[in-house]
């Protein structure tokens, strides 16, 4: 399984963010994808996971377009995707039960959340938070991870604990495709995102076209 | 799908939910109309039916403008957008949610409320029929005025003026059979329309409410 | 863009003659009603101004339909530019409607079901109205007031029949129909058309202005976006 | 002083915010009243007042459950709280931007829709009278339900059981008036005991709320 | 004007969270606020804002205690303080107008934000938003500054000017206190906090006292 991606571009309010990329992420590999802050990356990420549309370009995972293949991965954002009522051991239960994952203890184990379980999560530091919204990805069977600033709020232990979790995805032959600031203590490609070229009229907002003088 | 159900209810019932606020609103909002209206016994039974339909609707909706909401804000909704559910069974079982832990309570506690209003006996089976068939209505179609609204700012408010049109239909069939079984009339036919109302509405929006959750989610 | 632009001036100057014409003739050069006096009058305002009201949220769904299927962003724009015309429309309606109500019924207002579906169909307005201005984003604000175009033409249709099964209503019926026996006598019915030619002449150049705002707007901020990126 | 209006007028009024809305919201549980109880003109005549006023504290009640939320979730409420601005004039100035938006505008149009509800023409100076004399208050009590449940998942909801009680006597002594008029007795005392209720709640909920907002924050 | 805390714990629900800790900060200089996730370091910030209580220990800003002294400080917290619907301009200029701040232009500057100024903050990326929540503290005159990570989702060059503005202000004779994970290039002083030993039954919960036996 391997996913290709040609000359894919995204466009927000109508404006073209970042010129043409294209990458190739075999199993076992993991991508960092970089760019200064408002270039696109999370909408990228987005639009990997279709939920948003890609505004050009062909993303093929062995060949099959992405979208086809729903359950085949995961993306976790700048949210996570925790209802603050809800114990970590609850909140994780229920992901992992939409999964079919019986077991959620090796998923607290790995974020050391273990003594946290019966924490609400409204109730939980900010690096904790966001370890509790990471576990989820050790309770699904996605292949592809889809990142968006892991490591945001996380001390250097933590951030170890996500790398060794990263490492045990990728050597089971999953992907994983991360943007970041931070440089991650694991061995990754690099995807640099670099801003678009003033906007062509085509390109851009549909307005822009010529016959709308 | 059963693990969805399991949560959502949790979360209602959970300290801070919306099943207990739902209950008590409907009750404060018809204890509210004596007081409004004044307290004569002929004026009260009068508009109890409709009073007690009003107050229903009113408190579903209040209860549903935030039924995606939350999810939405904090990265929910996009995992189950992501997830192996399909998003038209995500709303069918967040209605239905919904529906169990507001429309049901509700119905089952209206004779109650509807002795301080002094609705006739007659009417009692016919009331708790028509909100017993219309309140799944009422949280189905909120699926939609909730999903429109998603991520704006007071969506609340906005939920409640796209979707109390849409209830009218539900409210004008529901509330007729308990007005018709009260001036002694024939209660059937309204609530046999109700019925097909509703059957109709369950079918059709989970469908309409995914695909609008679908641009929601760009 | 430029078809539209030539053709507008025309279609104003149209839409004035004819609704000047109607509305005159109608209202100076007709008699009174033997039944209704004076009153009878505001007929010419009424009934084109409901018509009209209908017609702008019929025209309003087909564009939504061809947003939805084929996604011309002009039809999406022409949709949102259509709505303000058609609340007003309605409104009037309703206003001339009651003030017609009042030495009629004796009252401006009952709970007739024409009347009733009419104050629905303008709650229906208001709610697309504020959803286009609630949504930032005008791509997802195109899509979502058509899906709620949609929708609420489903139900606006379904609190059609059940106000007519809730009540009986005061109302007369369609008297305008071409098959039907009793039409207005011909002295109301001449200039009648000719006044609701004009509201519909009316509203087509009301549509096609509003568009064509809208359009620059968007090309403004578009425009704009593009200055704010170069920079 | 002048800067915290000017925001909380704008956001109101600008796109998605709750001014609109509330009118709207209003006027359509107004709309429903008929729909509920049937189109009988004496019927309604006869709970008109009541209808209005409800519908009128409903709607400020809606529009109130955000005051303070959305200033708390996105970290601005810490940072009026540590702003030179004591927090007794920020919670007078979100009332008063609440009431211009709301309040006020819903007195201004309940007239006309008393007229869809067939109320008495003698009523009517005393409905406006009691609404623009009551609805101030009802903003005011409302801060106190907002910072109580603010931080709550559901508070909205929450914020209305809270509220509701408080809002009771207003409602009595306001709508007491209105349907005084509408049947032929003297309106005014209920007036004079309405003005004084308000006074009075507008004198010291800024500080009660100020001193519930500084525990929430904690 | 100098800050000198002795002895300063927190608690939450309960639990004292980090052994005693004290720090001196004189003008110009600036603490770095260290430890694990979910030692207190938020908490602690919150504290000393004043929006939370103190559970032990003494507060003084030149002799005399904290809280006398309201709009001395400034308090950015993992929250940015942004409203959706206003633009970056608006949002800026009605803190700006609570300060009898006239002028935002520099603060737009310092953080790059001139080209957004009127983009409405719901349409900014991460890290946009970041720096228009950091650009407050800007129009604020405040001594003191109490950041809670700001370089969150924060790339390089943002780094760097945030580094710039704190310079500039420590210059100024300001002083900063910031808790974060990440290195900050300007020279601080470093606050490590660490656990509280186990809870003595006096510094814990009311209810494990003497006298409900
Ligand atoms: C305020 C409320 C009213 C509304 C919303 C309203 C609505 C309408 C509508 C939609 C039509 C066009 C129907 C059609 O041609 O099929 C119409 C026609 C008409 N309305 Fe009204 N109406 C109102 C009040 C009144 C009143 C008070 C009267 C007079 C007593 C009146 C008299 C008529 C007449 C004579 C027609 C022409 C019907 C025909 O086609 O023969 N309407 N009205
Ligand atoms: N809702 C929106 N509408 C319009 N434009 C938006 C919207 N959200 C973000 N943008 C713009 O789209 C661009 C890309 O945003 P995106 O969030 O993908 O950036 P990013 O690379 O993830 O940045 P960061 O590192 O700050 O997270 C930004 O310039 C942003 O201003
Ligand atoms: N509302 C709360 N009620 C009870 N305990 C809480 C609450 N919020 C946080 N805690 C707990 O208090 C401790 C300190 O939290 P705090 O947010 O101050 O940590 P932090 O040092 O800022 O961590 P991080 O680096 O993750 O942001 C944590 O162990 C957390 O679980
Ligand atoms: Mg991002
Ligand atoms: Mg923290």
């Amino acid at each position: 399984m391997t996913l290709v991606a040609t000359d894919i571009t995204c466009q927000r309010g109508g404006q073209t963010l970042f010129a043409p990329a294209g990458f190739r992420l075999e199993p076992g590999r993991a991508t960092q994808l970089t760019g200064p802050n408002g270039i696109g990356k999370t909408t990228l990420l987005r639009s990997l996971a279709g939920l948003a549309p890609l505004a050009g370009g062909r993303v093929t995972l062995d060949g099959q377009p992405l979208g086809a293949l729903e359950g085949a991965l995961i993306y976790t954002g700048h949210l996570d995707a925790l209802k603050p009522a809800l114990s970590v051991a609850e909140n994780l239960r229920f992901w992992a039960a939409l999964e079919d994952c019986a077991d959620i203890a090796p998923a607290l184990e790995a974020f050391q959340l273990t003594d946290l379980a019966d924490r609400p999560a409204a109730r939980l530091s900010a690096g904790q938070k966001r370890r509790a919204g990471l576990a989820r990805l050790c309770v699904s069977r996605a292949r592809l991870w889809l990142m968006d600033e892991p490591t945001t709020a996380l001390d250097t232990a933590s951030v170890a604990r996500l790398a060794s979790v990263l490492e045990h995805h990728l050597s089971g032959g999953g992907m994983a495709l991360i943007a970041t600031h931070q440089p991650l203590p694991i061995p990754v490609d690099t995807l640099g995102l670099s801003p678009a070229p003033a906007a062509t009229p085509e390109s851009a907002d549909p307005f822009l076209a010529g016959s709308f003088h | 799908m059963r693990a969805l159900l399991a949560r959502e209810l949790t979360l209602a019932l959970r300290a801070g939910g919306g099943a207990p606020q739902g209950l008590v609103f409907f009750l404060i909002v018809v204890l509210l109309v004596p007081f409004g209206i004044g307290p004569a016994p002929d004026r009260l039974a009068g508009v109890a039916p409709g009073t007690l339909w009003i107050a229903a609707l009113l408190s579903c909706l209040m209860t549903l403008d935030r039924l995606f909401q939350t999810d939405f804000e904090d990265g929910s909704l996009d995992a189950l957008a992501l997830s192996p559910l399909p998003m038209e069974a995500v709303v069918a079982l967040k209605a239905l949610a919904h529906w169990l832990t507001t429309g049901l309570p509700l119905t089952l506690i209206a004779p109650l409320l509807a002795v301080t209003l002094n609705l006739p006996a007659s009417a009692y089976p016919w009331l708790v029929a028509g909100l017993l068939i219309g309140t799944p209505a009422l949280s189905m179609i909120g699926t939609i005025g909730a999903a429109l609204t998603l991520g704006l700012r007071r969506g609340g408010l906005l939920t409640g003026v796209l979707t109390l049109p849409l209830y009218i239909p539900t409210l004008i069939f529901g509330a007729r059979s308990a007005i018709a079984a009260a001036d002694g009339q024939d209660p059937v036919p309204a609530l046999a329309l109700s019925a097909a109302l509703t059957l109709a509405i369950a079918a059709a929006t989970p469908f309409a409410t995914a695909r609008i959750l679908a641009i929601q989610l760009r | 863009m430029r078809l539209s632009g030539r053709v507008l001036p025309v279609l104003s100057a149209l839409a004035a003659v004819s609704l000047a014409a109607g509305l005159v003739w109608g209202f100076f050069f007709t008699p009174d009603d033997y039944q209704q006096g004076s009153t009878v009058k505001i007929i010419y305002l009424h009934v084109p101004a409901a018509l009209m009201a209908i017609n702008a949220w019929i025209m309003m769904l087909v564009a939504s339909l061809i947003w939805f299927i084929r996604r011309h962003h002009v039809s999406a724009l022409a949709a949102r530019a259509a709505a303000p015309v058609g609340a007003t429309f309605t409104l009037v309606a309703l206003a001339t409607g009651a003030i017609w109500g009042q030495p009629m019924w004796g009252t401006w207002w009952a709970w007739d079901p024409r009347l009733t579906s009419f104050l629905i169909l303008f709650v229906f307005y208001l709610g697309y109205i504020a959803l286009w201005e609630a949504v930032e984003d005008s791509e997802k604000a195109a899509d979502l007031t058509a899906a709620l175009c949609m929708v609420g033409s489903v139900f606006a249709l379904l609190s059609r029949y059940a106000v007519l099964f809730w009540n009986q209503g005061l109302h007369q019926g369609a008297s305008l129909s071409l098959d039907k026996e009793e039409n207005v006598a011909d002295v109301f019915y001449q200039p009648l058309l000719l006044s609701i030619a004009g509201f519909v002449l009316l509203f087509v150049v009301l549509v096609l202005i509003r568009t064509r705002t809208e359009i620059r707007l968007r090309r403004a901020a578009a425009l704009d976006q593009r200055g704010t990126a170069r920079a």
